[in-house]
């Protein structure tokens, strides 16, 4: 788009968020990850949580937004909420207890909307009380249920034939903005009046949608658009450099890794020694640098894989401070010793067999195939020959989910602890052999019994202790293992120009995610204010 | 009347195998819509969606693949295109019908005016053989073999900018409401200046070469001699006598190509973030959106056959030759 | 006006005896300048497509610490953001742009040829056949298919590619020809072949195919242009010969690095207008087909170093030349 | 001359060919289509060692009958038979065993002879196809050009159509007939673009092969004296139809057909003075054909009857094997008196 | 005699250029007067369409007019050259001026246009502002006067007989009612009747609008009865000239005798028929001296050596003829 609008938008009070995501249809269902609401992000200004979870900090307290008070009872089986008074609907209708049982209640009814797969139980409400309960502990799915499940009308979506599949035309919610016009290429939303809190200085939200990365990172760099989460290649150059004063990238990790997997059912990569020594010549930096450009994904240095810092304070004790270097000596001492040879420069394997590493990620993914690049060129360090496979998208996806590959970049799951991370990767309830398709996690067939016992524990236990100990016992089996090479953390990441607004999220203030499309972008939006 | 009867069925069966192998192809191809999403949200999404999307989808139940065909066919005979994946639960129809008119006003503009300037350029070549105009050709084939993003993303580069005429990307300005307005209109206009470019000058060369091709294979038949004879104009008899005779090939390729105009042009729609159905069937395709696919498949089909029925009238018409006696 | 005396003395002297039988010059085709200068460079194209990975001064693939540096003596094309170095990439990308570029040039004409021109020659129920197969190929989306076909194959070679590439776009070419055929096939000449007794598939490839050379050879160019820019397509969407580098992946390459918007333009510039070049060259060699299509063409020349432009209609007058171009 | 002689190669009964005309505007509602009567119940037949001329107006059908017999037309109704064995051939290996016995010369040499080819290639393939070339190729090409008096041959084997005066590729188009060695050759005007010493080199050769390999002829020609002096036997064509037959001799001295006489008596003739009585009339059209006698427009001795009813082929009686179709003579006895009255 | 319309002075015209070149058209002057109806004649390959396309500049490549002149004398401007018109002028003098019938005339319609176009869209180039009535209706004329009924103004060449064809031809070079016409072999595909009919209407046309025609064809009957005039053409050059029915009964050439021996009669007792022996002339090798020489019956010493001019015979009564031979010694 024209750049004419960026020098005005300021003093209307306009806002421009984008998302390189293509042409949008018009549905407003904060549910279904298909709906523009969600593609691009607004669902959060209309529709609120019950509570505000940082996933930045994630151990920092929750703060209260449309609940007042939330508890949790009975080892995580039981949540009472408190709902606020004095919110209203944006068609004027009070906001109710009800709309909370009805929202829990639409959710264990319809499967294709709980997109978290939250185990609802019955829902019961007296007063301005909701006395929810759930047929597994909850304590790693807080954040999802207290954050991510954001409240719908029951006046209004009571009158859909099918949750699932009737198009939200009109969204009616609880937030701070209302949808104005809506067009497959830009959603613009006003703000209200009767908003329950203070409504901030925003007073118009412009949503595009980008065809894809290219153009979202030429709009961010003449500034016609102000905030976007998008892969910005060398972004330092093409985005910051353009206006080093204003514009701006905060980039904090998740809680979710990337790495090199391995298919760990597969010789010789099933040794965990192999998968060790080249852990050990990984070089992260360059990865970090080359790859991601210095900023995207942000590396991942603790040995135990857990970004920092959003993980700090789960590290064990033992791996605190204990960061992978690159130590090509010392992978080839690991190697020898265990019955490695080396021929010349080649790595040879205990049955004689030269080392072969054929690594493989879809070709449109370009910062994993530099990634790979790195990587292939990394291994040769210690011997093996490394070929990259730029494979189609969807016989990679084929090939992942039945096991059939040498080792590909790939991503964790993710949560406000290291638990769904590490399940992801080792959970045995989720091996698959070799040839069986369906996997969802565990891509690598790492098989543990110990581990997966850990990660039983530590979603059932019952206090801090418990879980401390399991997760202990967990970074352990992983460093011992490494059943895959964390490269790199996801990110809660975005990048913004302060030329308008200010206010925004940074390394020192990380009050809230930089993505605009997290629920705590509702957060940032109330805080910003127009630049003098 | 036999005749009529034998092209439509010729027709109906061209539709048949179409809209089949249309149906299979996409469902051969590995992975599924749900994995084509995750597998695109690289960890945005986590695997706990994933049951829910396999129910929202449809795709829980296991059907056997002959029944969806036969239920596609049920629906199809509906005129019922079923809900698209990846803008669910928009139907497939208006997906469809809201990026259509952008690529025919695009792409139909630009073919039409493309093959009437490429073929212009290709009588005037091949009539005036051996002079200057034969440079024509080179210097456009050139243009045109440069891959169409290649030569967009460098148009942007040099043209298009913040304070250019030329915006970057887009069907209009973000600000704008689409509606018959000025506005809109406007900015829609001119921001397919530099798409349309594109699509011009990287496809005229073909229309110049066979069209070219052609001009010196029929220029000198007597016919053309005896018009000179006739002492017809220049004009007359390059236009009248040596291309309406050489135009067949042309106005045969022209034809597929409007057929093909719905297709979009995929690359061009890419780069220049054009809202176009090249651009939404590239995304079905990569998402395994088997309704969407089938939908623009299907108006694909329609479209190609309905110009290949124009370009059988086209021949008729151009040629009385081709025309088949008895 | 003026009489001007008629050189008799010429016109006995140059009618010499010279019993020479008209001969053929077989390589026509040659002499026309463009033609030549089209050859070249393809014949270019093709020495890089053969010794380029061994002239090249790097390992393509090899990283190196100049990150994205712009030429220099070391890097004649500079290096990628991972230090490769651009110029080998370039020289061993050759091979897979004019190998799979000319296969599928070559499979796609054949088939178009083969099934376009039979289906406008026959009349019977197999002529209708071929027509509603390509009809079917028209409407058949390439893109999908070719992914399909990559994806059941083991292993993406630079053959396979080019062939699917070749398999799937001829029937636009077929459907061009056929309509071509249909004008042809009327034609006294074609009949008198058919009366001679050739049989049918002599009178297409005979008597039919070198009348419809214009179309072929326009639709070979384009059929090769076309196969190189799916072939750079199709390694963006990642279907592309993993061992191999061509054109299209270092544009992959520099494209989703941004090359252009990094200022890196001799990361995309040199692979797109190789490809350019190419395009050219053929269009060029076009130019020789002209004596082919239409014999008549084959005597033009010229006189003393003067060349006489031969112009239908207007049969040059020798010595007033000049004055019949005056204005038109 | 072998026993052969005269043996039936080609025989034509009742062929007829209508070519349906495109209908345009309102006709397209009315259903009725029209055609354009080409050509209406012939028959005759050639035979071993006989040439056949065959005369009449242009337009009146006899390209497309030579076409019909070459299978390049299907007729709209009415039998072909070779060797008495009705045929109906459109391609194949059938089709070429039939025009390996009997071979087409076409009308227009601009048209037959395809542009991009020279003449070697044409001569060459004919020689090929029907395995006429197993000694010596070249030796057989130079044969073929001198028989056509196109000497020197060298000359001429590497020329491109388009570099030959009109008799020099009428010529080309008669080596290549005559290179696939018929049994029966239908000529469809051969030698209408040669002068006449060459003309008359041309007939003499055909002439020869007729005798020595007992060829079959079809001769079509404008030509009458040529046909006099060529042809052993004529028909003459009109509108279509064929309205006499006979020996050669007779049909140009005795024609009975008041077309024919028409036709002889416009024939140039240095030695005798114009005829004042100019020809009137026009050509009939052919999509609505004259009912009755498709002559009787233009017939000086129209009656009634011809205007309503078609004559059939009445024996003439001078001749044997003489007939004309005209009322005329359907007094048989009558006829012949009033035949000779006529010419 | 009247006076001259078109006086072609020495053309030559050649195929192909410098040593490639064959000189189908040697040195040939010959003078169409007005109101005449010239025919020409000669072997096959002789020369005769070059001349007649050479001399209006329509010889398609690689033929090349090599020298000469074609004066033409216009009643209203005067005489001038045809060959240096520049290439507007020779568009308006074409058609207007002089029409011409080609050779292939069967192959020379445009197969894309209806007959019908491609009559009116000459009298349209020449005379923009008539009405499209007046031009469809001088369209029918045209094409009853050469005998094809008026509805076949929609057939499509391919839809006619050759004879048709050649027709529409001739009706077309009448369109503009041009001063000169010029027929190659007009009708090789037509019926004697037709043939009378439409020379009929030719002459009579001719003595209504003056006009001239040189007329080729091989049928020497149809000359002698036709034209005013007869050229013999032989190897690229002209042998002899003369009034119609003097060449007839006492031809001069030995060439033109042999022409006149080799042609049936329709009527009288067959004849045995001569012909001329021997094959025509190599035109990239031509004999030396007088081209007919190797084929002539009485050649002699100087036949041989020396090329003949065509020049006035001394001959009693031979002032209006021409003649190259050395039987036959110029005045
Ligand atoms: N393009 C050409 N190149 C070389 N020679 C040619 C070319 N065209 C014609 N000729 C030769 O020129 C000579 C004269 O040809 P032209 O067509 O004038 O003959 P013509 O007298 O009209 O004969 P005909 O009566 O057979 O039509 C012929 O011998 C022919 O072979
Ligand atoms: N393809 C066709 N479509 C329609 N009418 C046709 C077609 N071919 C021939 N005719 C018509 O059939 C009639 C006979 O044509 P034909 O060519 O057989 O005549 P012809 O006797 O050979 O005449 P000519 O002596 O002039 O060559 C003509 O009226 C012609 O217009
Ligand atoms: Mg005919
Ligand atoms: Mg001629
Ligand atoms: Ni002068």
């Amino acid at each position: 788009g024209g750049g004419g609008s960026t020098a005005k938008s300021n003093a209307n009070g306009v806002l421009n968020i984008g998302m390189p995501n293509g042409p949008q249809t018009d549905n407003n269902n904060p549910y279904l990850s298909s709906s523009a609401a969600n593609s691009l992000g607004y669902k959060n200004v209309i529709f609120e949580p019950l509570a505000m979870i940082n996933r930045v900090k994630p151990t920092d307290p929750a703060q209260p937004w449309l609940a007042t008070k939330f508890d949790w009872s009975n080892n995580y089986q039981t949540l009472t909420l408190s709902v606020r008074d004095n919110v209203k609907w944006s068609d004027g209708q009070a906001f109710t207890a009800d709309d909370v049982k009805y929202t829990f209640d639409l959710l264990k009814a319809t499967p294709g909307l709980n997109h978290n797969a939250i185990p609802f139980g019955d829902t019961t409400v007296s007063g301005n009380q909701v006395t929810a309960t759930f047929t597994s502990p909850q304590f790693v799915n807080e954040y999802k249920i207290l954050t991510d499940t954001p409240i719908v009308p029951k006046h209004q979506w009571s009158t859909f034939k099918d949750p699932a599949t009737d198009a939200v035309k009109d969204p009616v919610g609880t937030g701070p903005f209302k949808l104005k016009t809506f067009t497959p290429q830009t959603v613009t939303l006003d703000v209200r009046d009767d908003y329950w809190q203070d409504k901030g200085q925003v007073k118009e939200l412009r949503y595009t949608s980008y065809t894809d990365n290219n153009a979202q990172a030429t709009a961010l760099s003449t500034g016609a658009c102000e905030w976007a989460f998008a892969y910005i290649p060398n972004a330092k150059q093409v985005f910051v450099a353009k206006d080093p004063a204003h514009y701006q990238l905060f980039f904090p990790a998740d809680m979710a890794l990337h790495g090199l997997w391995f298919n760990t059912q597969k010789a010789p990569f099933n040794d965990p020694a192999l998968r060790q020594a080249i852990n050990m010549v990984v070089n992260r930096q360059d990865i970090f640098n080359q790859g991601e450009s210095g900023y995207f994904y942000p590396a991942v240095t603790n040995i135990t894989g857990i970004p920092t810092p959003a993980g700090d304070s789960f590290i064990a004790p033992e791996y605190k401070g204990k960061d992978v270097k690159v130590d090509v000596d010392g992978a080839k001492a690991k190697l020898t010793q265990a019955g490695y040879t080396f021929d010349g420069n080649t790595l040879k394997d205990k049955t004689g067999q030269p080392v072969k590493l054929t690594l493989s990620d879809p070709a449109g993914w370009s910062d994993y195939q530099t990634d790979l690049e790195i990587i292939k060129d990394n291994v040769a360090k210690i011997g093996i020959t490394a070929t990259v496979d730029k494979a189609n998208q969807d016989t990679w996806t084929k090939d992942v989910d039945t096991g059939n590959f040498d080792a590909v970049m790939h991503w964790t799951d993710g949560g406000a602890t290291p638990y769904q991370l590490y399940k992801s990767i080792m959970d045995g309830d989720l091996y698959k052999p070799v040839g069986t398709p369906g996997v969802n996690g565990n891509y690598g067939r790492f098989q543990s019994p110990e581990a997966t016992a850990a990660l039983k524990a530590y979603a059932a236990a019952a206090d801090d202790a418990g879980r401390t100990a399991a997760l202990n016992t967990i970074q352990k089996i992983f460093v011992d293992n490494m059943p895959i090479i964390a490269t790199s953390a996801a990110n809660l990441g975005g990048e913004f120009s302060t030329k308008n607004w200010t206010g925004w999220p940074t390394t020192d203030n990380a009050y809230a995610a930089g993505q605009p499309t997290q629920p705590t972008a509702l957060s940032v939006i109330l805080k910003l204010r127009p630049a003098a | 009347m036999s005749y009529l009867l034998r092209r439509i069925a010729f027709y109906v069966f061209t539709a048949w195998a179409a809209i089949t192998i249309n149906f299979f192809v996409p469902r051969l191809m590995p992975g599924d819509p749900v994995q084509a999403l995750i597998a695109k949200e690289q960890g945005q999404l986590s695997t706990d969606a994933v049951h829910s999307l396999y129910v929202l989808f449809g795709l829980d139940k296991q059907q056997p693949l002959w029944q969806q065909y036969l239920d596609y066919w049920g629906q199809l005979l509906h005129g019922d295109l079923g809900l698209s994946f990846t803008f669910f639960p928009t139907p497939v129809t208006d997906v469809i019908s809201s990026s259509v008119p952008w690529t025919l006003a695009l792409v139909g503009v630009t073919t039409v005016v493309s093959f009437m300037l490429g073929t212009g350029l290709g009588v005037v070549a091949g009539w005036r053989r051996g002079s200057w105009v034969d440079l024509v050709l080179p210097v456009t084939t050139f243009l045109s073999s440069v891959p169409y993003f290649w030569f967009g993303l460098i148009m942007i580069e040099l043209l298009a900018g913040p304070n250019s005429i030329f915006p970057s990307s887009g069907g209009y300005d973000p600000g704008v409401v689409p509606g018959w307005d000025i506005d809109f209109i406007g900015s829609a206009v001119q921001h397919s200046l530099l798409p349309a470019l594109t699509i011009l000058i990287s496809s005229m060369s073909g229309w110049i070469l066979s069209m070219r091709n052609m001009m010196v294979t029929v220029s000198s038949e007597d016919y053309i001699t005896v018009a000179h004879a006739k002492g017809l104009s220049d004009r007359r008899v390059m236009l009248s006598y040596a291309a309406r005779n050489a135009l067949l090939p042309n106005v045969s390729g022209f034809a597929l190509s409007l057929g093909l105009i719905v297709g979009g042009t995929l690359l061009v729609e890419i780069v220049f973030s054009y809202p176009g159905v090249g651009f939404q069937l590239f995304q079905a395709v990569g998402a395994k959106d088997y309704p969407l696919m089938q939908g623009i498949f299907l108006i694909i089909t329609l479209s190609v056959l309905a110009a290949n029925f124009l370009a059988d009238l086209a021949y008729l018409v151009l040629d009385p030759r081709t025309r088949k006696e008895g | 006006m003026a009489i001007s005396t008629v050189d008799l003395q010429a016109a006995a002297g140059e009618a010499a005896p010279s019993p020479r039988p008209a001969k053929r010059q077989k390589f026509r085709f040659i002499a026309n300048k463009k033609t030549l200068v089209g050859l070249i460079i393809l014949g270019f194209y093709v020495l890089l497509a053969i010794f380029g990975p061994m002239l090249a001064p790097y390992d393509p693939d090899a990283r190196s610490a100049d990150l994205l540096s712009e030429p220099t003596s070391a890097h004649w094309f500079g290096t990628t953001h991972l230090g490769q170095d651009i110029f080998s990439q370039v020289l061993s990308g050759a091979r897979g742009v004019v190998y799979v570029g000319l296969l599928a040039g070559l499979v796609a004409t054949a088939l178009a040829v083969i099934i376009g021109v039979s289906s406008g020659y026959l009349t019977n129920t197999g002529g209708e056949a071929l027509s509603a197969l390509s009809n079917v190929f028209l409407v058949i989306p390439a893109l999908p298919l070719i992914i399909i076909v990559a994806s059941i194959l083991p292993s993406v070679s630079n053959t396979t590619i080019g062939l699917v590439i070749g398999l799937t776009s001829w029937a636009w070419g077929a459907r061009v020809l056929r309509a071509q055929t249909l004008s042809l096939r009327g034609r006294d000449y074609v009949d008198a072949a058919k009366a001679t007794g050739e049989s049918t598939w002599r009178i297409i490839f005979f008597e039919l195919l070198p009348n419809l050379t214009a179309v072929i050879a326009s639709g070979f160019v384009g059929t090769v242009i076309f196969a190189v820019l799916s072939e750079i397509t199709l390694a963006f969407i990642g279907v592309s010969d993993p061992t191999d580098w061509n054109w299209g992946t270092i544009l992959f390459w520099a494209q989703s690095q941004q090359a252009l918007a990094q200022g890196a333009w001799w990361w995309f510039v040199p692979a797109g207008l190789a490809i350019a070049v190419l395009g050219t060259a053929l269009s060029l060699i076009n130019f020789g087909i002209d004596e082919i299509v239409n014999p008549r063409l084959r005597n033009a020349g010229r006189i003393k170093g003067k060349s006489v432009r031969m112009r239908i209609g207007f049969t040059p007058v020798l010595g007033k030349a000049v004055l019949n171009e005056r204005a038109d | 001359m072998t026993d052969k002689t005269g043996e039936v190669v080609l025989e034509v009964d009742g062929l007829s060919k209508h070519f349906p005309v495109r209908r345009k505007g309102r006709e397209l509602l009315t259903r009725k289509a029209r055609s354009v009567h080409a050509v209406d119940d012939v028959s005759f037949t050639l035979r071993r060692g006989h040439v056949t001329a065959m005369v009449g107006e242009s337009g009146s059908g006899k390209s497309t009958v030579a076409r019909l017999l070459a299978q390049l037309h299907h007729p709209t109704s009415g039998e072909i038979r070779l060797h008495g064995k009705p045929v109906n051939v459109k391609a194949g290996r059938r089709f070429r065993e039939y025009v390996r016995q009997v071979q087409m010369i076409f009308q227009d040499p601009f048209g037959s002879l395809n542009p991009v080819h020279t003449v070697r290639y044409h001569l060459t393939r004919s020689l090929r196809i029907h395995g006429n070339a197993n000694g010596n190729l070249e030796e057989a090409l130079r044969e073929l050009l001198t028989r056509v008096q196109l000497t020197p041959p060298e000359r001429y084997i590497d020329k491109f159509p388009h570099e030959l005066s009109g008799g020099q590729r009428q010529r080309v188009a008669i080596a290549r007939a005559l290179g696939a060695n018929p049994e029966a050759l239908l000529a469809d005007e051969p030698v209408s673009m040669l002068d006449v010493s060459i003309r008359l080199g041309v007939l003499n050769l055909l002439r020869d092969l007729k005798e020595r390999l007992d060829l079959a002829i079809l001769y079509i020609t404008h030509d009458i004296a040529s046909a006099r002096y060529f042809a052993d036997e004529t028909v003459v064509m009109y509108a279509g139809r064929m309205v006499e037959g006979g020996d050669s001799e007779t049909v140009t001295q005795k024609p009975a057909h008041p077309y024919t006489q028409l036709l002889i008596d416009s024939a140039p003739d240095p030695d005798r003075p114009a005829r004042a009585d100019e020809v009137g009339g026009e050509p009939p059209s052919l999509i609505r054909p004259p009912a009755g006698c498709r002559f009787n427009p233009r017939c000086p001795h129209v009656m009634e009857r011809c205007k309503t009813e078609l004559p059939p082929r009445l024996e003439i009686g001078d001749e044997p094997g003489h007939w004309a179709a005209c009322w005329l003579y359907a007094d048989k006895s009558a006829a012949v008196a009033s035949g000779e009255a006529a010419g | 005699m009247t006076e001259p319309l078109i006086e072609i002075k020495n053309l030559d015209v050649d195929y192909g250029l410098g040593d490639e070149a064959v000189h189908a058209v040697s040195d040939v002057t010959l003078t169409l007067h007005r109101g005449e109806v010239l025919g020409l004649a000669g072997e096959s390959g002789s020369g005769k369409s070059t001349l007649a396309y050479g001399m209006t500049r329509l010889l398609p490549p690689p033929g090349v007019v090599a020298g000469g002149e074609v004066i033409y004398h216009d009643p209203e401007r005067g005489p001038y050259d045809v060959l240096s018109l520049t290439n507007h002028e020779l568009r308006e003098f074409r058609w207007a001026e002089t029409s011409i019938v080609f050779q292939g005339a069967m192959n020379s319609l445009n197969p894309v246009h209806r007959i019908g176009t491609q009559l009116t869209d000459v009298i349209k180039a020449h005379d923009p502002r008539g009405s499209a009535q007046a031009r469809n209706a001088r369209a029918r004329e045209l094409l009853t006067l050469v005998g094809i009924p008026a509805d076949r103004m929609d057939s499509y060449p391919h839809q006619l007989s050759g004879g048709m064809r050649q027709r529409v031809m001739i009706g077309m070079a009448l369109a503009l009612e041009p001063k000169v016409v010029i027929m190659d072999e007009p009708t090789t595909a037509l019926d004697v009747v037709m043939q009378r009919q439409i020379l009929g209407q030719l002459v009579e046309l001719r003595e209504r609008l003056g006009f001239s025609v040189l007329f080729i064809t091989h049928d020497l009957s149809l000359l002698v009865e036709f034209s005013d005039r007869i050229a013999i053409m032989y190897g690229g050059r002209i042998v002899e000239q003369a009034p119609a029915k003097e060449i007839y009964t006492n031809s001069f050439h030995p060439y033109s005798a042999g022409l006149l021996g080799s042609f049936p009669a329709l009527r009288g007792p067959k004849r045995e028929l001569t012909g001329i022996p021997g094959s025509p002339p190599d035109l990239r090798a031509m004999p030396t001296g007088c081209a007919f020489h190797p084929r002539c019956p009485k050649s002699f010493e100087p036949c041989a050596r020396d090329l003949p001019v065509l020049g006035v015979p001394d001959v009693p009564g031979g002032s209006d003829r021409e003649v190259a031979c050395w039987l036959h010694p110029v005045r």
